[in-house]
């Protein structure tokens, strides 16, 4: 009991930490892959810090809330996947409460938007919940082919599958699902060439745009617990999870600067273009995959 | 077109037609047995209604009721009439011209006769072919006659629907008398009298009295309906 | 039992008299009389009574009993209905026409009464069919568009109406019974053929009423042009009488064994209503995505739920049935706030139009609390009650090998949340536009009623053991297996479901951060026009992106949601009238050729004989 | 020939049918139609009184004691056929009263043209 | 126990009357058809449960049956009679009000001899009486076509005239034949003549053909019903309701106990089925795009017949009592209908739809009577339409032949059709319009008088009783059509 509340307090924290440590990583990448020397690891930290001394202008109690929404889902959520072997909600609702959470983030972040009534703002969640529709497609073929595959909707269960014999990433037919993961990690990230939602050259950071001090520093957690929650999820579901924490935070890292890696090089996606080269190849493969999932089973 | 397709579809009626007659050869005595109606009219009327024409005892006692539903078919078509032709407002015609001097007073010379004629005739109903109708029928041409050689004369239509009314109502009651006295409508429940003589066969003669003054107030009532309108 | 019925029927009459009497009268009556039915219903639970109501009516008793399924409905039925009658309150006020309004009202209420109390088909059908009709009165009371929303909505229920009487007595013409008990018994005796046709029929009946495309295209008019508070009972509970009917249909008289027994005949069947059930998911909820008038969005996101409760029914495992029940009794909840809530807008601001509304939150705050509660249940957000029936639906889809299924609701949820986020920025977020500057809130009768099924949205998300046990007592009636159910989900092995911890979690990381928020720097508040806009000068009409909200998606998936089945109902439609147009041409008028047609006629029946003979 | 003669009453009774049916149908001016319905039940009359006939039977009246109902026709046609020739009157009456009141209307008796209720 | 002559006889003497109390005053001759219809209501009913025991054969003269003519007071018989009395009833007080100018004493006088005449047909045992009571029927009514004397009507009257004469004409060619080949006229007489041979020879078979076709105009099945749009759309608003309500059901009548009780002829049967589905469709088709609402009604009138005789041309004990039901209950909507729009149309000024608009709000308990009327043809419960619509598709589908299957759905095509037509016309009067005030409509009321309103209301309830509680009538309607049925039965009451 003891053990539950002590993870359920620390591993938000941990989640906060890696992801913003996460953000600190892209920039460094992003400056080196272009040949800039880029802010230092810890840059994010300060950021934020500095940020929450700023105060900040509100729109409206809405406008607080609908943050406090997306930060204290993001938050939960990190309960839900297991760090490691650390899940404390595992007998909660599994997979499908993962994914009704995750709805929290941008929903909260719209609320938010919409009530700061700017047209930029607008316009990103536009873009945000299109973008959101165009990787959800695949990636619930994907999850589906997942809990299909091991007839369960426990993430905890699908880890201890994959531990027991292999990896699914590299285990026939889920390598298909694993592979369209992969195809669309950057979308689920928000990371290039996906981050059509927070341009800021051309709507003035979106959702963003509204948001100063204690807001936007909320905005940059959430982002940063996006980042790590999307990539844990990945890991869990194709990598294995872990048996330790440090072997789990190896094979984050890894991915993440894998996707980072290989992404920065695309320019910024319209919004069309990024949807509809997500209903192409990831959906493709995922729907395979799926198929095939459930023509073996 | 539609000449030709009347004539094709009137062909087919027609063999129809035929092929029917064809199982009813004419003039076969189809009542050959004694449970065919009219063999037992034939047989029983003279005795079960006292008229010595069998046809008026068909027509009055054991046919009374379609009897009956005809009167008031003639009713019917005389209020009909009557109310097809009603006019809101009475228009005055120009009067009309009037009929020579020989045709005025042979009118008026044939008009009593022709009534008394026709008097007769319903009153020997069941004696004498005739009856009711054709009686009420003489009556009514006798108005006719008046009307074509009597340009200016009006009948008064108040006394002639009263006649129709009474004459009808006189029916009815006379079947319902019927009813009360011998357990069935249009009974014939009065005395036969003696065969063949004026006073006999019953009710008939009164029914056919009445039948006959309504047809001819009915005919007449429709004749100057007619008349009156058409001038 | 009699006495619901009678108090339903009744009250409905008595209303409309007392309100030739007094206006006030007849409100206060109606309240009464709609909240004695809550009261009444809420007493027979766990009752099973059972009563005749005209010991013969067409060679066949009337009868009503009472189940737990039938309770179930009826108590959705009558609460849906009370807060209706309390929602028209100030709704019609100074409407024309009120009386027959609340005569109607009551008497649909009535009619759905009936029809969950009913214990065989010919009373249901009855019941049914005067709740049909009462609901299209109701349709066109709006008028102008209502007008030919109503035609459509009767055309296509008349249509469902007649199949159905075809239906029952197919039934009737092999089992000789109405009766719900006896049919369930015998029909598996029945040729599979001949008991599907029966089935069949049905089912395109109930199929029409729940709007299960293709069959759906009465709805999307009828709900958007309908007075709100009827909308909400339309949306809410009177298409589910479909659903209702459904049920008796695959688990009584087929019988949830036969039904998904992998008999040929029935295989089949069960995989033509889960496709049409999933389209019912899919298509609809993008199609609302693409509406401008609020109503209409609901009403094609009511089509699409409607789809979610059909393929938890037809999906027939216990689960399923649970998401499908759970499901029906969450929409009635969250779709009669979202009707009852834009119905507030509306009597408001006397507009739908998403394009011209906006900012309204803060002129309407517990409405907007309403909506944003309603929305979060229609998405399924964890901690209200969409979200418990979801997630057993997606659960037992997966779990039992369905997962395009899954695939294809989890898409839709998709639909749900843009068009659910599209109705509260278009309505309650973004810039307050200036004529509705003086908007008032919502009047207290409004306000009651939709804290009410807010508070029921959230409390049956927390608590969905409340309900869940009483589906379950149903489904184990049905002869399904039982599930493992405690008060906050569900404990079972192969995934449980616990809310409390989802709600303490969320509640304390909600905390936690909104103490941040308060603890850190004090913000300033500023309004809502105070906009950053790059420098340029904030225009001062309107600065705000409504129109066309989700155009790059527009534009990608317009050409594929073209609601052919509608236009292909109206081409049939027109092409009926054009050749009615025709066969009175029959008559032209002119007596010859009357005469002739009589001639034809006898010399048919002579030539036949004529020819027959010959031959 | 002689089939002819023995079947004349049917034959004019189905010729007088079939003429007043034709023009029915197929003449226009409405007095023709109601000349055609006069011919019509004229002979519906005709056929009543043939389908009674007896050959070689009197008329059936007891005018003179020694009568034999056995030579005597079949009565009932021809109470029938009084009744019917009273019906064709009150029809013909009738026709004719509205005949005048069409024309007064229409100013025509063109059956072709008095066409206003159609469809 | 009153004889049932009196249904027949009282009546005549009252209107043969009338012409007498004219003259004493207008007003009384104006309550002798409700008095005579008032009179028949009470004795018909009064005779039901005696002649569901057994039919009263009455004789007229004093004659045994094949000799005089007799009337067979049967179930169906006094069940007809009631539904005729009690529709004349309704309508003969709505007249009352309705009939204002023109002839009345003459109008009143038809009016009840047409509904005598409807009587004597149901009741007679005597075919060529049937007759007589057939042209009663027809021939006042259409002199009562003409009543209001304009364009439309006499129009109306003379094409009825035409094909009503023919009609009757080839009836009585029939009636002719029969005679000519059994010698009788009496109707069971000649049923035993028939015998139960189950094919008709020829002869016979064309005398059926000239009978159906015959009376078959003025029951207004497919070819043979050009007359009725015409007609029931011209007539006074009473009259339609006559003709609607009563008259062509006594030429189904007429045809079903001909085809039933007379000939006994199953090959009939099918014919009669056929008809009915033809004749439902294209009245149904013909009403659906109708602007004039007479018209429409009228139409749908022939859509109603077509229904019934497809219910009956079923020959089981179901679809005739399902078809006699639907009788009963199209009398009482119909005619409720047509007087309802008679008001509606005398307060607006036109027949078209759309001048229908706002009378909800005008005419409040007319509308009203309207939409219960028009709720019950299509056939949805409370109504009296419900029970008789669900009894004829039971029987339909009980048949469980394929021929069937597809003609009910036929059938509820047809019913569909209906129902469009008949909610666009409630929409109309309830939701078009101006909006109004909802206070201002209270002084704009122009609600029918009461003398209209009130046989409407009464309708009103029947058609509600009916629809409700149709147990007794369903009963009384089962020994009518075990009357059809066993047509031995039927010989043996009367002939002994």
């Amino acid at each position: 009991m003891v053990a539950t509340v002590a993870q359920c307090v620390l591993l938000p924290v941990l989640g906060i930490v890696i992801g913003l440590f996460f953000l600190g990583l892209y920039r460094k990448i992003m400056a080196r892959l272009h040949w800039r020397y880029g802010p230092p690891l810890i840059q994010p930290v300060i950021d934020i810090l500095r940020l929450f001394f700023q105060g900040g202008m509100s729109h409206g109690a809405v406008f607080d809330f609908g943050l406090v929404l997306s930060l204290a889902g993001a938050m939960a959520i990190i309960l839900f996947i297991p760090f490691a072997q650390w899940c404390p909600l595992q007998g909660s609702g599994g997979m499908l409460v993962i994914l009704y959470l995750m709805l929290l983030m941008p929903l909260g972040t719209a609320l938010s938007g919409g009530e700061a009534a700017n047209p930029n703002a607008s316009i990103g969640i536009s873009r945000k919940l299109i973008l959101a529709l165009g990787y959800e497609v695949p990636l619930l073929l994907i999850l589906l082919s997942v809990m299909s595959y091991y007839s369960t909707i426990s993430i905890v269960d699908i880890v201890r599958g994959q531990q027991a014999s292999v990896w699914a990433l590299f285990s026939w037919p889920l390598a298909l699902p694993g592979i369209a993961y992969i195809l669309i990690l950057p979308a689920v990230l928000g990371v290039r060439p996906f981050d059509t939602t927070t341009a800021p050259q051309e709507i003035s950071s979106g959702p963003l745009v509204e948001y100063g001090g204690k807001y936007l520093a909320f905005e940059h957690i959430i982002h940063a617990l996006s980042l790590f929650l999307g990539i844990s999820l990945f890991v869990n579901l194709f990598l294995g999870g872990a048996a330790n924490p440090i072997v789990f935070f190896v094979k984050i890292l890894v991915v993440f600067v894998a996707c980072v890696c290989i992404n920065a090089v695309f320019p910024r996606l319209r919004i069309e273009q990024a949807v509809s080269y997500l209903w192409k190849w990831p959906t493709a493969i995922a729907f395979l995959g799926l198929v095939v999932v459930s023509l073996v089973k | 077109m539609r000449s030709l397709i009347a004539v094709i579809l009137l062909a087919v009626i027609g063999l129809g037609l035929a092929l029917c007659l064809s199982d009813m050869p004419f003039g076969a005595n189809h009542i050959a047995t004694a449970e065919k109606a009219g063999r037992h009219y034939l047989e029983k009327a003279p005795q079960e209604t006292g008229s010595a024409n069998v046809v008026t005892a068909v027509v009055v006692t054991y046919r009374g009721f379609d009897t009956l539903g005809e009167v008031t078919v003639l009713f019917i078509a005389a209020i009909g009439l009557g109310m097809v032709l009603y006019r809101r407002k009475k228009q005055e015609g120009k009067p009309p011209q009037p009929a020579s001097f020989v045709l005025q007073t042979g009118c008026c010379f044939l008009f009593p006769l022709i009534l008394i004629l026709g008097v007769y005739i319903f009153l020997h109903g069941h004696l004498t072919p005739g009856g009711g109708f054709q009686g009420g029928v003489i009556v009514a041409s006798g108005f006719l006659l008046a009307y074509i050689g009597c340009a200016d004369m009006k009948i008064r239509h108040r006394w002639f629907e009263a006649t129709e009314s009474l004459a009808g109502s006189a029916f009815v009651i006379a079947g319902m008398a019927g009813l009360a006295a011998g357990g069935s409508f249009l009974m014939n429940f009065m005395p036969k009298g003696n065969f063949n003589t004026l006073f006999s066969a019953g009710i008939i003669p009164i029914i056919y009295i009445a039948i006959g003054l309504k047809v001819g107030a009915e005919l007449t009532g429709l004749i100057a309906n007619l008349l009156e309108r058409a001038e | 039992m009699q006495i619901i019925l009678l108090t339903s029927f009744g009250g409905a009459f008595a209303t409309y008299l007392l309100a030739k009497i007094s206006s006030r009268l007849r409100d206060v009556c109606a309240v009464i009389v709609s909240g004695l039915l809550v009261v009444f219903v809420a007493l027979l639970y766990n009752k099973t009574p059972a009563a005749t109501l005209i010991p013969s009516f067409v060679g066949a008793p009337l009868t009503v009993r009472l189940n737990m399924l039938s309770w179930f409905f009826a108590i959705a039925i009558v609460v849906v209905g009370f807060l209706s009658i309390v929602f028209s309150f100030s709704y019609i006020k100074g409407k024309e026409r009120a009386d027959f309004y609340y005569l109607m009202m009551l008497l649909v209420n009535a009619g759905m009464i009936g029809i969950v109390l009913s214990a065989d088909l010919l009373t249901f059908y009855i019941f049914w069919e005067i709740m049909s009709w009462g609901a299209f009165l109701l349709i066109s009371y709006n008028r102008g568009p209502a007008l030919r929303a109503g035609m459509k909505y009767i055309v296509m229920s008349v249509i469902g109406s007649v199949v159905m009487l075809a239906g029952i007595l197919s039934l009737y013409a092999v089992y000789e019974t109405f009766v719900f008990s006896e049919l369930a018994g015998r029909i598996a005796s029945a040729s599979p053929a001949y008991s599907l046709a029966c089935a069949s029929m049905l089912c395109i009946a109930f199929a029409i009423k729940n709007a299960v495309v293709p069959l759906h295209t009465w709805l999307p008019d009828a709900h958007s042009e309908a007075p709100a508070p009827f909308s909400a009972v339309l949306s809410g509970i009177l298409i589910k009488m479909g659903t209702y009917g459904l049920i008796l249909v695959l688990y009584l008289f087929v019988g949830v064994k036969l039904f998904i027994s992998p008999t040929y005949v029935w295989r089949g069947f069960r995989f033509v209503l889960l496709v049409l059930a999933s389209i019912t998911i899919l298509v609809p909820s993008f199609i609302a995505v693409m509406q401008n008038d609020a109503k209409k969005v609901l009403a094609w996101s009511s089509i699409a739920q409607a789809g979610y409760i059909i393929l938890g029914i037809t999906f027939g495992t216990t689960l399923g049935f649970a998401a499908g029940m759970f499901h029906f009794l969450n929409h009635a909840t969250f779709k009669a706030l979202l009707f009852f809530g834009i119905g507030a807008v509306e009597y408001r601001t006397k507009t739908r139009d998403l394009n011209s509304l906006g900012g309204l939150l803060k002129r309407m705050p517990i409405t907007f609390i309403a909506v944003l509660v309603g929305t979060c249940g229609l998405i399924g957000i964890p901690l209200t009650n969409g979200f418990v029936s979801k997630w057993l639906l997606y659960k037992t889809l997966i779990l039992e090998g369905s997962p395009f299924l899954a695939f294809i609701a989890l898409i839709g949820t998709w639909g749900t949340i843009l068009y659910g986020y599209k109705l509260l920025h278009h309505v309650f977020l973004g810039q307050l536009p200036e004529k509705y500057k003086n908007v008032r809130k919502a009047p207290a009768s409004m306000q009651f009623v939709l804290i009410i099924l807010s508070l029921a949205v959230v409390v049956l998300g927390i608590l969905p053991g409340i309900p869940l046990k009483l589906i379950n007592t149903i489904a184990v009636s049905m002869g399904m297996d039982s599930m493992n159910i405690n008060i906050f989900g569900i404990a079972s092995e192969t995934g449980a479901l616990n809310t409390v911890n989802i709600l303490s979690v969320l509640a304390a990381a909600g905390i936690v951060v909104w103490i941040i928020l308060k603890a850190s720097k004090k913000s300033t508040r500023i309004s809502q026009e105070d906009n950053y806009a790059a420098g340029a000068a904030i225009p001062a009409e309107r600065y705000s992106y409504t129109v066309d909200f989700y155009n790059p998606l527009y534009r990608m998936i317009r050409r594929y949601l073209r609601d052919i089945f509608d236009e292909f109902y109206y081409w049939i439609a027109g092409r009926v009238q054009a050749f009615s147009d025709m066969v009175r041409r029959l008559y032209v008028g002119d007596v010859g050729c009357y005469a002739m047609y009589i001639l034809l006629f006898l010399s048919a029946l002579i030539l036949s004989q004529v020819w027959w003979r010959v031959w | 020939m002689s089939f002819l003669f023995e079947n004349s009453y049917y034959i004019a009774a189905v010729g007088l049918i079939l003429i007043g049916l034709y023009i029915m149908a197929a003449k226009k001016n409405l007095i023709k139609v109601i000349i055609g319905l006069s011919f019509f039940e004229t002979g519906i009359n005709v056929l009543l009184i043939a389908a009674g006939y007896i050959r070689g039977g009197s008329a059936p009246i007891f005018s003179h004691p020694d009568m034999q109902a056995g030579k005597m026709v079949d009565p009932t046609p021809q109470a029938l056929v009084l009744t019917a020739i009273v019906i064709g009157v009150a029809v013909l009456a009738l026709a004719l009263s509205l005949a005048v009141r069409l024309y007064e209307h229409h100013g025509t008796l063109n059956l072709r043209k008095i066409r206003e209720l159609k469809w | 126990m009153v004889n049932p002559v009196l249904l027949l006889a009282v009546p005549l003497g009252l209107a043969f009357l009338t012409p007498l109390l004219a003259f004493i005053s207008d007003r009384i001759a104006r309550y002798v058809p409700v008095a005579g219809m008032l009179f028949n209501c009470v004795v018909s009913v009064s005779l039901i449960p005696s002649v569901l025991n057994r039919p009263i054969i009455v004789q007229t003269g004093g004659f045994a049956p094949p000799f005089g003519i007799n009337l067979v007071a049967g179930p169906l018989g006094i069940t007809l009679a009631a539904v005729i009395a009690l529709v004349g009833l309704a309508v003969s007080v709505y007249g009352l009000a309705y009939v204002k100018e023109g002839a009345t004493v003459k109008y009143h006088v038809l009016y009840l001899l047409l509904l005598t005449g409807a009587t004597g047909v149901v009741l007679t045992g005597d075919i060529f009486n049937l007759f007589v009571f057939y042209e009663i029927l027809c021939i006042s009514s259409y002199a009562l076509v003409a009543y209001s004397g304009d364009k439309n009507g006499v129009e109306a009257a003379v094409k009825y005239l035409i094909q009503g004469s023919i009609g009757s004409g080839l009836a009585l060619i029939g009636i002719a034949i029969l005679y000519g080949v059994f010698g009788t006229l009496n109707m069971a007489d000649i049923a035993r003549n028939i015998g139960s041979t189950g094919i008709l020879n020829t002869t016979l078979f064309i005398a059926l053909a000239f009978m159906v076709a015959g009376f078959g105009v003025e029951a207004a099945v497919f070819p043979l019903n050009a007359w009725l749009p015409d007609a029931h759309s011209s007539a006074p608003a009473p009259i339609s309701a006559i003709l609607s309500g009563i008259a062509i059901k006594v030429g189904i009548y007429v045809v079903v106990r001909i085809v039933f009780t007379v000939f006994g002829a199953p090959s009939m049967f099918m014919l009669l089925v056929v008809i009915g589905v033809v004749t439902l469709l294209i009245g149904e088709m013909s009403a659906f795009s109708q602007n004039n609402i007479k018209r429409m009604l009228a139409y749908s009138s022939v859509g109603q017949v077509g229904l019934i005789v497809f219910a009956l041309g079923m020959a089981t004990t179901g679809g005739i009592s399902g078809g006699l039901f639907q009788i009963i209950s199209h009398a009482l909507a119909k005619s409720l209908l047509f007087l309802a729009t008679g008001y509606m149309i005398y307060r607006s000024g036109s027949m078209e739809i759309s001048s229908l608009q706002g009378m909800g709000k005008r005419m409040p308990l007319t509308c009203c009577a309207f939409t219960i009327g028009a709720f019950s043809l299509v056939g949805l419960p409370p109504f009296a339409g419900f029970p008789g619509k669900f009894m004829i598709v039971r029987a339909a589908i009980a048949q469980q032949q394929h021929l069937f299957t597809f003609l009910i759905a036929l059938v509820l095509f047809g019913t569909i059709i209906e129902a469009c037509y008949f909610f666009r016309i409630v929409q109309a009067a309830y939701f078009t319009g101006p909006r109004e005030e909802p206070d201002a409509g209270k002084q704009r009321r122009e609600e029918a008088p009461l003398f209209a309103l009130a046989p409407m209301l009464g309708l009103l309830v029947f058609i509600i009783a009916l629809g409700v509680y149709p147990e007794p009538v369903i009963r009384l309607l089962d020994s009518c059509a075990a009357e059809l049925l066993n047509r031995f039965d039927y010989i043996k009451g009367v002939l002994g």
